[in-house]
């Protein structure tokens, strides 16, 4: 099954503005630089964001947020980008904070067609309002729903011609959720292989949650806070 | 004399135990991994998806798939494993990880902590911390006793907006060693020459002192 | 003539669409994989935590290591990966299966199933197929249209216990190809030489004849 | 983190009468053959066990059936064994049915402190019987709850003395969520080897799911089914 496109440009057809993107990546590890890139140039606006950060200013998701590209975001940490927050605060972004195991969990929860689950997150916080709350076990938890995305973009080290893939190291994080829980999930990957050349056994994405998958190039791959012994 | 941030860390690193599973969070509690006794094995779990960081990588070796939640590039332990998100909060969530420890901008007297939003202020957001302070079995917070101010950060009742109720069982401070407890703050340690009256006065919240209370030792 | 297994496969591997997804069930619906047409690449499921599988192995190549949800010893195709149990139902409930194939004691009108037990017998359980059922985008359903007595399979109502209700949208038989619409079994095809009148004889539930029936095409 | 124990004698320490087990496998492929065994020698009585099978009459869980050491089963499918059959109809043996994805979700659930959680699966049969059913995306649902285990016993084909954990092709099936769901989660493994020789980006259970691991010997890995071309 050959779900190979040729680029970014190519893997981004369909998305249209007021559409739900999901976005991979923890800070800008293991972000879909290529697909970031693509759909900056789009131009493509009114975008509701679900992903863990926001980028920084001049890189990751920071590019569309700067180029006003987006309408909402759904996150869970959002410190490191300035103009992130002057849109939030002048109302120019609807943003809703998640904690993030419960983002994790709802993205997890959209691909595996589990519509609502019960966690302790958040019980007793802002998070809570509006949440139905219940007890399990002498503990407190909320009801939360499940994320699903019209597009979902991740990224992985190595992927083949049928969509599988493997990430590397801590920039699986978000990627692999994210995958299963996307209408149509674009993989870019580092190194495409054909199909039959990734050991079945260490897949982290089956196939079945890719639609399209390319090559990326330039892979810029920053590393927000270099710190060494 | 009050502790420095690495003394608040030091004194943290007693609580720890062999064969711990430990979720340290960015800023003091960062440097517990500084102070993990010799001959203890004590594994640290980074949520956005590792399980045995290592220390900082050297000069050039940084490796930009490679970093703690708090996106800072570490190096991966012999016996680390790495995982999605999901999987790395089914650990937290699950009570897996035996200790968490964090900051903090306020703790109350019933165990409720403040730590991820000043209204008015930068919207940072929550990452973690709701997930950690709502699951872990066991939850130390690490912060100065009084802010910047000279506030009391150990309160009746937190003012901030909540990260988790009734969930922090110890506070380490530059100032003493506390347990939350039915009634309050009980005092189990003071800093090396802090008295039991200099804690009181940076405490808000009830403070309970029960018979004498020892020095931390070092 | 009605059709035997292999026929009512053969016609099942009609319904395929290059690209597809596909789980197959135990018994009739695992000869489907025979009559995959030549050039199209549809990918199989196994619950039990396969995509990709391949043919049975040569004779003393079987791994233990490697069975289907029948529990046949199977191969991995290329392209192919293993997963556990709770994602491999992800991928089904997720909706991410794009067909689902499997036998049934009774199928009503409405597209509810029976298909895992009959009351005072054989206690066996329905391993994956409540799961399959209640997700898959679309179910069909491979059964002889009468059982073992000549009673009809195809009900106004289940007498058994149910798998799921309102699931199934198509049903392949020996004798027809039925679907489930609004009022009742809506008959789409005859299999060769099996008259409209065979067909009314056989289904006890409402049957829906809308013009001249063709034949199944081989 | 040294959790090697000597052998599944060591390994079963502290079981106890009336407590809950989770079993690892599919059919025969991928059990816990020697602690299956060290179960059915120690002779303890009365347990749950949460397995997605059975075992057939002279092997796997069915020794332990045979010996009459199980209380109550809760499994997906039972089909292949007449013992079973005998005491379920006897009322000797309590037995919880529930749909296969349904029992993986609950026992990942139990791993992940999710209480309950909501999927579609037996909304309508006989599974749904004192269910709490709700309706999302017009779709109806049904309140199913975790499962969690005193012991969880399960095998890898590779483990370290960590306790990380790879399985090998089906061998892994409810393995790697039974490893998250017991309060003590003994695995067996075919190869053991020193911590670090596992590569950490093809670890399919990390050690902190596991608290005692041993070699096994012996290996049966019994065929059901042998089918050939």
């Amino acid at each position: 099954m050959n779900k190979v496109v040729k680029n970014a440009e190519e893997a981004i057809q369909g998305v249209k503005s007021g559409m739900t993107l999901m976005l991979g990546g923890f800070g800008l590890c293991g972000i879909p630089e290529n697909s970031l890139k693509a759909l900056a140039a789009s131009g493509i606006k009114n975008l509701i964001c679900i992903s863990n950060n926001a980028g920084i200013d001049d890189f990751g998701l920071g590019v569309l947020l700067r180029d006003h590209q987006l309408k909402k975001m759904i996150a869970s940490y959002v410190g490191e980008n300035k103009e992130f927050e002057r849109q939030f605060l002048s109302g120019e972004l609807e943003v809703e904070l998640n904690p993030q195991g419960t983002l994790a969990e709802r993205i997890r929860a959209g691909g595996a067609g589990i519509p609502a689950f019960f966690v302790p997150a958040g019980y007793g916080t802002e998070v809570a309002e509006g949440k139905e709350v219940r007890e399990f076990n002498g503990k407190m938890h909320l009801l939360e729903t499940a994320l699903t995305a019209d597009f979902a973009f991740v990224k992985a080290k190595y992927g083949d011609y049928s969509g599988n893939l493997i990430y590397n190291n801590t920039a699986n994080n978000f990627n692999n959720m994210m995958a299963s829980a996307g209408k149509i999930t674009i993989a870019e990957v580092e190194e495409l292989v054909p199909t039959g050349e990734l050991d079945p056994n260490q897949i982290h994405t089956p196939g079945i949650f890719v639609q399209r998958i390319f090559q990326g190039t330039n892979y810029e791959k920053r590393i927000e806070f270099e710190t060494v012994s | 004399m009050a502790l420095d941030k690495n003394g608040i860390a030091q004194r943290i690193a007693q609580e720890l135990q062999d064969g711990y599973y430990v979720n340290l969070g960015i800023g003091i509690p960062t440097l517990v991994a500084n102070y993990i006794p010799e001959g203890m094995e004590v594994t640290l779990q980074s949520e956005n998806g590792l399980l045995g960081i290592g220390p900082f990588p050297e000069k050039g070796k940084a490796d930009p798939d490679l970093i703690n939640a708090g996106k800072q590039t570490v190096t991966a332990l012999k016996g680390a494993s790495f995982f999605d998100s999901a999987t790395s909060f089914a650990m937290i969530r699950g009570g897996h990880v035996d200790l968490t420890v964090l900051g903090a901008f306020e703790v109350s007297e019933n165990g409720d902590i403040a730590s991820w939003k000043i209204p008015g202020k930068l919207v940072k957001g929550m990452g973690g911390a709701m997930d950690l302070v709502a699951s872990a079995k066991n939850i130390i917070v690490a912060t100065t006793h009084t802010n910047r101010k000279g506030e009391s950060k150990l309160l009746r009742k937190c003012t901030l907006p909540l990260t988790g109720v009734a969930c922090v069982k110890r506070i380490i401070t530059d100032l003493a060693v506390l347990d939350i407890v039915e009634k309050g703050f009980k005092l189990i340690e003071r800093a090396p020459g802090v008295s039991t009256e200099e804690i009181k006065h940076a405490t808000e919240g009830i403070l309970i002192i029960d018979g004498e209370i020892p020095e931390m030792k070092f």
